[in-house]
């Protein structure tokens, strides 16, 4: 198998699920002829036709809209908001519409869409380009929020999303689009084609959603993380010597709670990681629900590292950025107290 | 060179308030037939005077004339009146019922009963329809069981929607109606993405969709009007413009300054502006659009030009913000008056058939509350099993909402 | 003086301010010559002029946009969205702009602005009349969010909202316009007016934003609560028999963490309290800062009582919403472990 | 009855894509001089044509004809010929150094110069301008500091936003130029809250905003003109229609169905659509709309009618969906060649002093880039204090970004 970087593994996803189901089709700002502007569409207009991979008018709150109609109507639409900073204009339509159809209906309208979208920072993107915003749909029963790591769990995931029957909302960590990061700006970028997880399939496979992934098996503190932050947490790990068991959860909601429990239970220590900002981020759910669950196992405090609570600035990219030196600090200060 | 006179803000106001008389002298209508009757494949450069006039078909003595005459046979009008008849009764009833305390909410259509019920007759019955909350006529006209109906404005155990929805707010996939959403609006949009489908698919049905004029100002319009237009979606898209949006008058929605249905021009959609309390012209404009959006022609928006003759919601007095009566003075009257006219002008009616209907009206409603309340009203304890609140959420409950239901105890 | 209830007490806070400053104006759905749906603007139209309290077309985006171009141009406008089920078409505006203005333009732009809208539920107003959405705005930096409990702080906060240089989006809790709310729907209904914070000053005063109020001392735990919870959180307390310390947040963003710290240093426990759904919500913030801040202090889990991770249901409004029974038995729950 | 033909779904495609010649016989061009122009009172309803029509003055041979010459004296016209070579050379110099790695991200307003110039010199000085990223012109021809503009595209130290916005987001209350956003279109309808507030106040300034054809497809666009209809907000709300957005042609955001300028129809404002290459015809547009504002008889929207001549921004590459040089065959050709063909037939400009301008804009933008330079550009260490990251999120910083501010260790 060729190796794909996530671009790549996230086409193959689409051209997958498009010639296996002919209800499947794609559309976005710029999504058709140019094939997005990260390429994820790239090609699949001209392989599957005009009407199944195209241009939207620039209207996120139109997008969402028309493909919780399709859903309506038994298509499976996946649709690319070409930014998650740019979900906004559609956010009433995917929570008041696309959340609640299947439960203020009594499960006779569905809403099986896919909302593609890229996040996170590390690319000088400014405050507009580099958002996390995926507290923001956590929070709204009815909606799963996925968010993968790796080539092979973005193709796996994007195709159980397209699968399933209630709303998801797909974040893409655009920094690790083309190669993994540790969170090194300075260090030379890594292509994902030397990564195990680049070795993608051709054909259909899933992943299935609600299940973490053990990425590091360790015994002195559990990392929960997810997106580019597994790989910083990774670095994180390796730099500190710390042997923690880093956990990619890959579904917020729902959530992989067992191996969390688990592992924590194990460790008795739990450091939480995110891009997003800190206050009222995914990080104050996770640590709260650990604090539930393992109370009596906790050795120490549940420490979080996230983003400061400010815009993305631009010129601050690397002081913003929760890299490994921030994670490692982190993970330190919850191995002090014994 | 810059003058120096000071700048100041309009805040537009109604013609009358509570006290005054009611004055409609700024509603000008076109004569009834006067209006031409397009192609449906004419392209909506060369229609851009519809969204301006009005079309009329019932002229004041009842009599259809003109070119938008969709020549229904008797039978059909005295369905259609009958329908008409049976919405007002039963919206009379359950906002009866909301009064006696066995429901927490009501939303009467009284005096827009034909918008929704000429729509229904004209659009086939597969065509989807995504309502605004004031269009039960299309449920009542498609023959949905009135039962139900009150159910749902019951929340009792047999609520379709198993109690989770605001009354009113029903649903019925087997009946074309989309779930109604408390948020206004978004059902526009969505239409259109229904319609877009169908197209995609190569099927031959159409979806219609239902805002009120205050609607028009939120994003969703902007959105359906421009997919609409972009994608060439098979749907209709109705404003119905009943001079109200709770307590604010149509102006405060931009409809002193230009007519709603001339908002379709910049999109390159037709605009038809009607009197939405005319049977036949409700019928005959959906008809044309029906037709158009079949033929591959597209999209056409629909102004339905009607008045709101009672209050918003239960929760509404209208005496505190416009005259009281005022709805007895709209120019265009009422709609089952003026198709009863009509009919009694043809020989197919008199008023003791019109009172017989009426009866035969309030019996069903009757007897359908007998069993809906029979079933349960709201606050008695009869709804649907505190289990099936956990449900839906997801297709599969997840964990936290197993865990959830078990904390509650149920 | 005489009793106020909370709409009245609203209604002179705005009134006050009108006459006070010239730039303040309020605008909404309804707000003008009705003077609102809850009737919070009744009368201003009258006494202010038309062009100070006036209706606005049925676009929140567009109420928020122009309140942002207003308050960009010196003005202190304080909009009405008529319930805060309604609010997510102006969420763009809210986060992306309002939020962001003052940071973005290094402080040469502000947005001086106030969002009032009635929140919760008890009133049987279904999944879109009884929506707690706080947790959207508490994760958004730039934002203050508050919540009053009571008809003079009411006033006084919102008062200080209007006085803010920053944007403050106000929740005013639905079900306590009329009344205190202890969750026994089927006791009679309690007017203000029998309740000491019904003793409104007619004219000026404030209370400031970022300060909790300690409404009840006690030894045994600490409940943190806010709007119509804290009234529930009371007679739970009373009806458990825990001496627990009860506070009011009133302001979420920024939080009063020293009376939170305190209070639970001295307790040892903690329950947190909420409409909202609780997956995300801003129990999730509050008990990851307890934790963070109170660890080595704390003798039992941190318990959380919310909205059940679901669309508001009509029916079972007093299923589904978090009274005294499941208030007293996260209490209880918390006070087991000894 | 229903017909039994299968829909289908229509995606609008341009008629050229890469590889073809560039053709733009579908751009039907109007005489110039062959609009009228009316009274700056007239009725938004006696102005309907005007959205269909388009102004131009400038004429083939550069001559300037018909009732919209602003009739400019020649200084007048030799500022606003340096100011569209100034940005244009700006423009080249900061797209090179963001190739030279000197800055992350850049966007050129190269062939749309007049847009932004020629509406600076038809306002008035304190008039507030809401602009989106490609009216870098307007800061320009109020005489804003080059040597800042860069400073903020370097985001150096002496970044008047202090580093936190992208490249070309600029934000000067002293210049009437409000804080660019990244999120298009929300500008639109806070321009029109300004204008309520100048209104609200008495006061006599106006407002503008500007944002592109594809943005047109946003709520905030519809905002905006909703709110300027109803409260008749003294604001020029300009659609730059420059044929793309990104790499979406202008039909996706509906201008094969309709011009852009004709969305103003529905909310009872004027559209005027404009030749946006021609000087005199964005400055006469402007100045009319402005007068109107002033004089208390609201909004207008404008259509400037322009194209894009280079890529969306430095991170795009339109020759993979359009045809390459497509540019160069646009009809209306390039504003700075027109307003100097009109100088030179007038006799008040000649190809040396062209060359000479040029000369003196490179040297004034390369002794300002030198300048900043010196002060930094991105990724070599010389931003704002990090210290400064964590103000100005609010007016006081509360504690908990004090505290994440300690953690950072700054
Ligand atoms: C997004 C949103 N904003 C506000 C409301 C509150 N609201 C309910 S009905 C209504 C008035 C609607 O008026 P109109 O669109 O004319 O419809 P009508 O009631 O006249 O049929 C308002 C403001 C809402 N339900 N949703
Ligand atoms: C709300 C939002 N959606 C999407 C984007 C991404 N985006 C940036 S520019 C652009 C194209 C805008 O085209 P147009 O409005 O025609 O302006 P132009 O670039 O042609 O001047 C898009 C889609 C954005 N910045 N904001
Ligand atoms: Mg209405
Ligand atoms: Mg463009």
């Amino acid at each position: 198998m060729p190796a794909m970087n996530m671009i790549q593994a996230l086409n193959s996803a689409l051209d997958t699920m498009m010639a296996k189901d002919p209800n499947v089709l794609t559309y976005g700002e710029d999504a058709g002829y140019f094939g997005g502007v990260f390429r994820v569409t790239d090609g699949l207009q001209k392989k599957h036709g005009l009407t199944r991979a195209f241009d939207s008018p620039i209207s996120e709150g139109g997008l969402v809209a028309t493909a919780i109609g399709m859903g309506a109507y038994g298509l499976r639409p996946v649709i690319e908001i070409q930014f998650a900073d740019y979900i906004y204009p559609g956010y009433d339509q995917i929570i008041s519409e696309a959340a609640k159809i299947r439960y203020r209906s009594a499960g006779e309208f569905t809403v099986p869409i896919t909302i593609r979208t890229p996040y996170g920072g590390g690319i000088f993107g400014g405050q507009t380009h580099s958002q996390s915003p995926e507290a923001l749909f956590t929070h709204i029963p009815g909606i799963k929020t996925v968010i993968p790591s790796t080539p092979y769990d973005a193709k796996g995931l994007l195709i159980s999303a397209i699968e399933c029957d209630d709303p998801v909302v797909f974040f893409e960590p655009k920094r690790i689009y083309n190669g993994p990061f540790s969170g090194h700006h300075d260090q030379p970028v890594q292509p994902w084609s030397k990564h195990p997880a680049s070795d993608v399939p051709e054909g259909y496979y899933n992943v299935p959603l609600g299940k973490a992934a053990i990425v590091r098996e360790g015994s002195d503190l559990t990392v929960l993380a997810y997106g580019t932050m597994v790989h910083v947490s990774l670095a994180a790990t390796a730099e500190t010597g710390i042997d923690a068991e880093v956990i990619d959860l890959r579904t917020l909601v729902p959530l992989d709670i067992e191996t969390i429990v688990a592992s924590v239970k194990k460790t008795g220590r739990c450091v939480v990681v995110h891009e997003a900002t800190r206050t009222s981020g995914f990080g104050a759910e996770l640590s709260a629900l650990v604090q539930e669950h393992c109370f009596y196992n906790l050795e120490a405090p549940i420490e979080r590292v996230a983003g400061y609570d400010m815009p993305y600035p631009h010129a601050f990219e690397w002081h913003y950025f929760p890299g490994p030196q921030r994670v490692g600090d982190a993970m330190k200060r919850a191995m002090e107290n014994k | 060179m810059k003058n120096r006179n000071p700048l100041s803000l309009r805040v537009p106001e109604p013609k009358t308030r509570p006290g005054d008389k009611p004055d409609f002298s700024a509603v000008k209508l076109p004569e009834a037939g006067s209006v031409p009757r397009p192609e449906i494949g004419a392209h909506a450069r060369e229609l851009l005077e519809y969204p301006f006039t009005l079309i009329r078909v019932l002229d004041g003595k009842g009599k259809a004339v003109g070119p938008w005459d969709p020549k229904l046979d008797a039978d059909t009008l005295r369905r259609g009146l009958k329908n008409m008849l049976l919405v007002r009764v039963y919206d009379d009833r359950m906002y009866r019922a909301q009064r006696q305390g066995k429901t927490s909410f009501y939303m009467k259509s009284t005096g827009e009963e034909a918008v929704a019920i000429a729509a229904a007759f004209a659009l086939e019955r597969d065509d989807m329809c995504f309502p605004s909350y004031r269009q039960q006529g299309l449920l009542v006209a498609r023959g949905y069981p009135l039962v139900d109906m009150m159910h749902q404005v019951y929340s009792n155990t047999k609520d379709p929607v198993k109690g989770r929805q605001l009354p009113i707010m029903y649903s019925s996939k087997e009946y074309g109606f989309f779930t109604i959403s408390g948020n206004l609006g978004t059902q526009f949009p969505q239409a259109v993405g229904w319609a877009m489908a169908s197209a995609y698919k190569g099927d031959d049905r159409i979806a219609a969709s239902w805002i009120g004029d205050g609607t028009t100002a939120e994003g969703d319009f902007h959105y359906a009007m421009t997919f609409a237009s972009v994608y060439r979606a098979p749907v209709i898209l109705n404003v119905v413009n009943n001079q109200w949006a709770i307590s604010s008058f149509a102006g405060i929605a931009g409809g002193n300054e230009a007519t709603f249905a001339s908002k379709a021009i910049g999109y390159g959609l037709p605009g038809l502006r009607v009197d939405g309390n005319d049977f036949l012209a409700v019928y005959a404009a959906t008809q044309w659009a029906a037709a158009r959006a079949r033929a591959n022609f597209g999209a056409t928006m629909i102004e339905m030009y009607t008045y709101r003759a009672e209050g918003h919601s239960t929760s509404d007095d209208p005496a505190r913000y416009r005259p009281v009566d005022d709805g007895k003075s709209w120019p265009l009257g009422d709609p089952v008056e003026r198709l009863k006219q009509h009919l009694v002008s043809l020989g197919e009616w008199d008023d003791a058939r019109h009172e017989a209907a009426i009866k035969e009206a309030q019996e069903q409603v009757r007897a359908a509350n007998k069993e809906a309340e029979a079933v349960g009203v709201l606050g008695q304890g009869n709804i649907p099993s505190v289990k099936t609140m956990f449900e839906d959420v997801y297709k599969e409950m997840p964990w936290h909402l197993r865990r959830q239901r078990q904390e509650s105890g149920v």
